[in-house]
């Protein structure tokens, strides 16, 4: 019923694909991914704070369509692939480099780093590690949202296939479908868990299959195809939009990186990396634009050359900005001043 | 009129909701049903739409509650009992308990764990948890002993801008009358001297304020004054009120309910050892519940717990010291 | 797929329920209904420590199918409705009232008390109070019981609707799924979790939705119905025990009693009461006892008398019965008695 | 050869898989790719389908651990890291520790928590939690400190019929070295005297031994001896070793990696005060982590958790008093 429901609204409300759309979402993804170099070369220099570093490489085309299919107002927990996603909902290149480098001016000032960021207040959610412990936060905004009559608002937030196991995934698509809240839940099935693959983590063809348990509308997508991803997204937002319920939207694609920059994904199946999932969706799109002519190869070099310029300015400022003191940093973890405790010493 | 603890409870969050409309009650059976032990009763009526029945979820219970005070409400989550606070652990300790940390936006939620154990209830409903959630950077932990400071403690913790642990002991639910509700009332964070005495201390919190009170009725017809300290909020301690205490008698006996391994006992020790050490006149005691789950049978649990008797042997045991 | 699996093994493993099935289970189904009631009479007399009693009416021929499809060598995580499933599974009625009455020879001695029992080294395994925390549990017995080389062996659970919506339960089906266990998870959707009705709950239409997500074959079954609850779950089991993987029942039915006792259940539709999964199983199997002539009405009510005398026989001696005592007791919680401690005094 | 802290902790778990058909490994990479930290590395090959790869499912892999043991296996539980534990916390307190109690059927599962602070690792990657599982009756709780340690208390920790939390710290992993792996060793629940010395006694456990032996060093050099007591198990305490040392110092200071409210510290320096009260020339001290989540950033880092230098001005503190 629910997926009648789907196939009715999608042609109504969602159009193809345009030129515009298309190329200001592969402008975000290109400097998602030239980001990602930068993010890769500052980790391999030994210049990241401790260590970790990861990377959405393969998961743009995605993780762009979520950021971008939002608007003011919306809410978006993104996780840790997701770079793309968040240029394209608003964050900036210098707020990335600030909490990868442990800027103080970065919106964590250096008590969270790296993908641990966001503005909870402009709606922008920065994810714990804890995987799947989001999805029901967003079900609180927007709970919220509708205890103060804000209409026409959207949460989306993103996991791994890995993160579908977890017991929080679960409570919180229950709870979304019986709240019938306006989440798009979006699963990217990048065939690893770290290395762990499907195999032992679910037992379903498709996660799209447990869409139906939760009364969400299910959708599966190409996640190398920018284009379909646009255009799977936008429907699947629209929906949640205008009163559609919950939706879930499961991407196929592969990591082409490794978990983290520490990793060199040995594991991961040759044949996947051959395979269709196995594609760059980078350069998926490069050739979707070369081909319908939408943009030339000097097009493409430039864009990229703007890209890398803008990346290096960013990293070039807030290499040179503080990093945290602990002298005059305020040890409290609550607002409540008063509350405090100097700690037992 | 005579108010139980538990309408007092009941009665702080109709205040709250009335006055406040960022206020809302999300938990099970909170909705037309008024909660497991009724203390929503009516107000699902009261104030339609503002009190949600959730399914048996305490992970996404306790995550929704922040992402609602991320946009600004003043959500309180009825736990059906504190032990099954457990599943909902994760998104108090890393989500709730660090959000004002990691990006100063404050996380305004009280979380409500009818706690501690009644005759009869077992292993799995009978639990204290206020230690395992003081020990976590972020979290105010009240546990109120009296019918006053569960209606104002509750009060004040859904006013706080900070996640709130409200211990509230279902021991004392019905156990507990008082005439009238308190129009004015001690700050949380601060202890009360709940019977002064001049001879010895005894620290407790929520439902072993009542053993203390009873053990030191008994000690006063020997002819010993016990001095109480209700400890009424255990995360932050006012360790100020603890150590004048102490410095007024000199001998200190610190009781909790639960487990003997850490918890509030622990911390009271250590900090009138560290602060006031020069005040003793004798070791400081502790008295905690056994090192095993909490028993079923109502002889075994009656030993498990300490009670104004096994206090009262205590007190006896330390005087001697 | 594995519906099909299914439908073809049906035919093949399950005959129609016997007469004698069906007399055997009767049995069991009126002897935990008569214990039931004797146990709300001691609840209403004070005669329970403390204080709880959660009785399964209306659950019952669900609860005895579950239990009488299960073998020695296999394993039983019943839950709060499952008296009936216990009795079937090897209880004695002793054991149970033991229990309830917190007697130093039941099996958890005075320490747990009521629904709270069994026996783990025979397979039956004593809840905990968290919902859907068996599940797993009963995984792992079937993972050791495989790495020991054991095979025809079933583990069965049983959980409400309301137990569903636990990370617990998804965690433990997941993994199910992922080692292809020889589960059999049964739900009771007795249309309300304590007062909260199915509409607060989840937002499938029917809680077998979620099989296929998990790699669960589904099954429904008209829980008021001992015959088709004795064939649906005889089916499930065999299937399980054959290789075919975990098994998902979700039986449709009512909560013919409060939560516990204390509770009125005021709160139940009416409408629910006068449906048709309102009807009372115990009257139902009585009927087609009648019907096909299994058995007379004069026989029905010696059935009836005999339960009662052996249940009056058990109180009788189980009240004669010494409770524990705080001074003898072994107050160690660990089996390595050398690393108790005295607990800090 | 030398064998470091990580590497202990993979050929114990390779020589209890070896001797006895019973072990198991279950967690989140452990097979194949030998887990996050590379602690089961070759084992999955090695021991052919008894390493296994689970779901991102903490209460079901702690859950599976539980149902195994009652079917007599002796399943080894990785955790990638402490602070994911939490999901699984439900399952650690109210299933595993309290099997024994309820069944008299044992519960012999090892759950390993790669604990503790590295710099930059945040407030989700470098939480110590021994003192959350230390409160709850029925748990043995490991915080091995040196190599021997790390491998002879996990083979330990296999072989005991009761649930243990086995605290490795990912500090120590690639940071301590020993030539040979031990042949025989301290049984865990006795406390280890990591220095001797007559002045002060620090009482640590895991990292914060080296953290402390640093400072004592330092101080050797002023003419302060100093005492190191390596508590190695910190559930059950070995209060007497502890009591011991403070007999001949007279001065103690606890330091512990957790948060200040509860934990550890308080524990001990409870112990000390109730039990050793006689024994003190001054009030005991604690030193623990800021009370604030585990920040990211190095500078913060190093200022957030007690170290050598900390613990140095602790100690002439102390002193001085
Ligand atoms: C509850 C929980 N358990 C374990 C981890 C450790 N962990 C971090 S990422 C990861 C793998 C995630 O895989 P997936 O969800 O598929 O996302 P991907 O990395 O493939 O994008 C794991 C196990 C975690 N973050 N949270
Ligand atoms: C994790 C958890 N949360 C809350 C409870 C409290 N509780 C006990 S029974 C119950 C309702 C159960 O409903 P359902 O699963 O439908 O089973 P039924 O009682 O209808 O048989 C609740 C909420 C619990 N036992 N476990
Ligand atoms: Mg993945
Ligand atoms: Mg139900």
């Amino acid at each position: 019923m629910l997926s009648s429901v789907s196939e009715v609204s999608a042609a109504e409300i969602v159009p193809q694909v345009s030129k515009d759309e298309y190329l200001r979402a592969f402008r975000w993804l290109l400097l998602a991914r030239v980001l990602d170099e930068k993010l890769a070369a500052l980790y391999r220099a030994g210049k990241i704070p401790g260590g970790g570093v990861y990377l959405g490489k393969g998961q743009e085309a995605l993780s762009v369509s979520v950021g971008i299919s939002l608007r003011t107002g919306d809410v978006y927990a993104p996780l840790i692939r997701d770079g793309a996603g968040r240029l394209a909902f608003g964050e900036t290149v210098v707020e990335a480099l600030r909490n990868c480098l442990g800027s103080v001016l970065g919106p964590m000032r250096g008590r969270d780093g790296n993908v641990h960021r966001g503005r909870p207040r402009d709606g922008y959610l920065p994810m714990i590690s804890h995987l799947g412990a989001m999805i029901s936060v967003v079900n609180g905004v927007l709970m919220a949202k509708r205890f103060k009559g804000q209409k026409g608002v959207v949460g989306a937030t993103c996991l791994g296939e890995g993160g579908t196991s977890t017991g929080a995934f679960h409570e919180g698509l229950n709870q979304a479908g019986v709240e019938r809240l306006p989440l798009v839940m979006v699963v990217a099935n990048n065939q690893y868990a770290y290395s762990t693959p499907t195999s032992r983590q679910f037992a379903c063809k498709s996660l799209a299959d447990r869409a139906q348990g939760y009364g969400f509308t299910p959708h599966s997508v190409d996640g190398t195809n920018l284009a379909e991803c646009l255009k799977v997204l936008g429907h699947a937002v629209a929906l949640a939009r205008t009163g559609n319920g919950p939706q879930l939207v499961v991407a196929s694609l592969l990591r082409l990186c490794g978990h983290g920059e520490h990793d060199d994904a040995s594991y991961i199946d040759p044949r996947l990396k051959e395979s269709e999932i196995g594609r760059d969706c980078l350069e998926l799109s490069e050739e979707h634009l070369l081909v319908n002519s939408w943009a030339s190869k000097q097009e493409l070099s430039q864009w990229r050359t703007a890209a890398q310029r803008a990346v290096e300015e960013a990293v070039a400022l807030v290499q040179k900005e503080p990093s945290p003191d602990p002298y005059t940093e305020n040890w409290c973890a609550l607002q409540t001043g008063r509350f405090a405790e100097g700690g037992s010493k | 009129m005579s108010i139980t603890y538990l309408e007092a409870i009941r009665e702080a969050q109709a205040r709250a909701l009335a006055e406040d409309p960022r206020v809302f009650i999300y938990g099970q059976d909170v909705g037309d049903f008024g909660g497991a032990f009724k203390a929503t009763k009516g107000l699902a009526k009261e104030f339609p739409g503002r009190v949600l029945d959730a399914p048996i979820s305490e992970d996404a219970i306790v995550g929704a509650a922040v992402g609602a005070a991320i946009e600004g409400m003043r959500p309180i989550i009825e736990m059906q009992f504190a032990d099954f606070s457990t599943p909902g652990f994760n998104q108090v300790i890393n989500q709730a308990a660090t959000l004002y940390w990691r990006t100063q936006v404050p996380c305004p939620i009280t979380i409500r764990l009818p706690s501690g154990g009644t005759s009869g209830s077992g292993p799995f409903h009978s639990q204290c948890m206020e230690a395992i959630y003081a020990h976590y950077p972020g979290l105010i932990v009240m546990t109120p002993a009296t019918v006053e400071d569960a209606y104002s403690m509750l009060l004040e913790a859904v006013a706080i801008d900070d996640p709130v642990i409200f211990c509230e002991h279902k021991y004392l639910y019905y156990h507990l009358k008082t005439d009238r509700l308190p129009t004015e009332a001690m700050p949380a964070g601060k202890a009360r001297i709940a019977r002064p005495g001049r001879d010895v201390t005894i620290v407790a919190y929520s439902a072993m304020v009542h053993e203390a009170l009873a053990a030191a009725e008994e000690l006063s017809t020997e002819g010993v004054e016990v001095e109480v300290v209700d400890l009424r909020t255990v995360k932050p301690l006012d360790t100020d009120t603890i150590i004048a205490s102490v410095a007024r008698t000199g001998r200190v006996l610190v009781v909790g309910e639960a487990f003997p391994w850490g918890g509030v006992t622990a911390e009271v020790v250590a900090r009138i050892a560290t602060e006031g050490f020069g005040l003793l006149d004798a070791p400081p005691q502790r008295l905690n519940a056994k090192d095993t789950p909490i028993p079923y049978h109502p002889n075994l649990w009656s030993a498990h717990r300490p009670t104004a008797n096994s206090i009262l042997a205590a007190v006896r045991n330390l005087l001697r010291l």
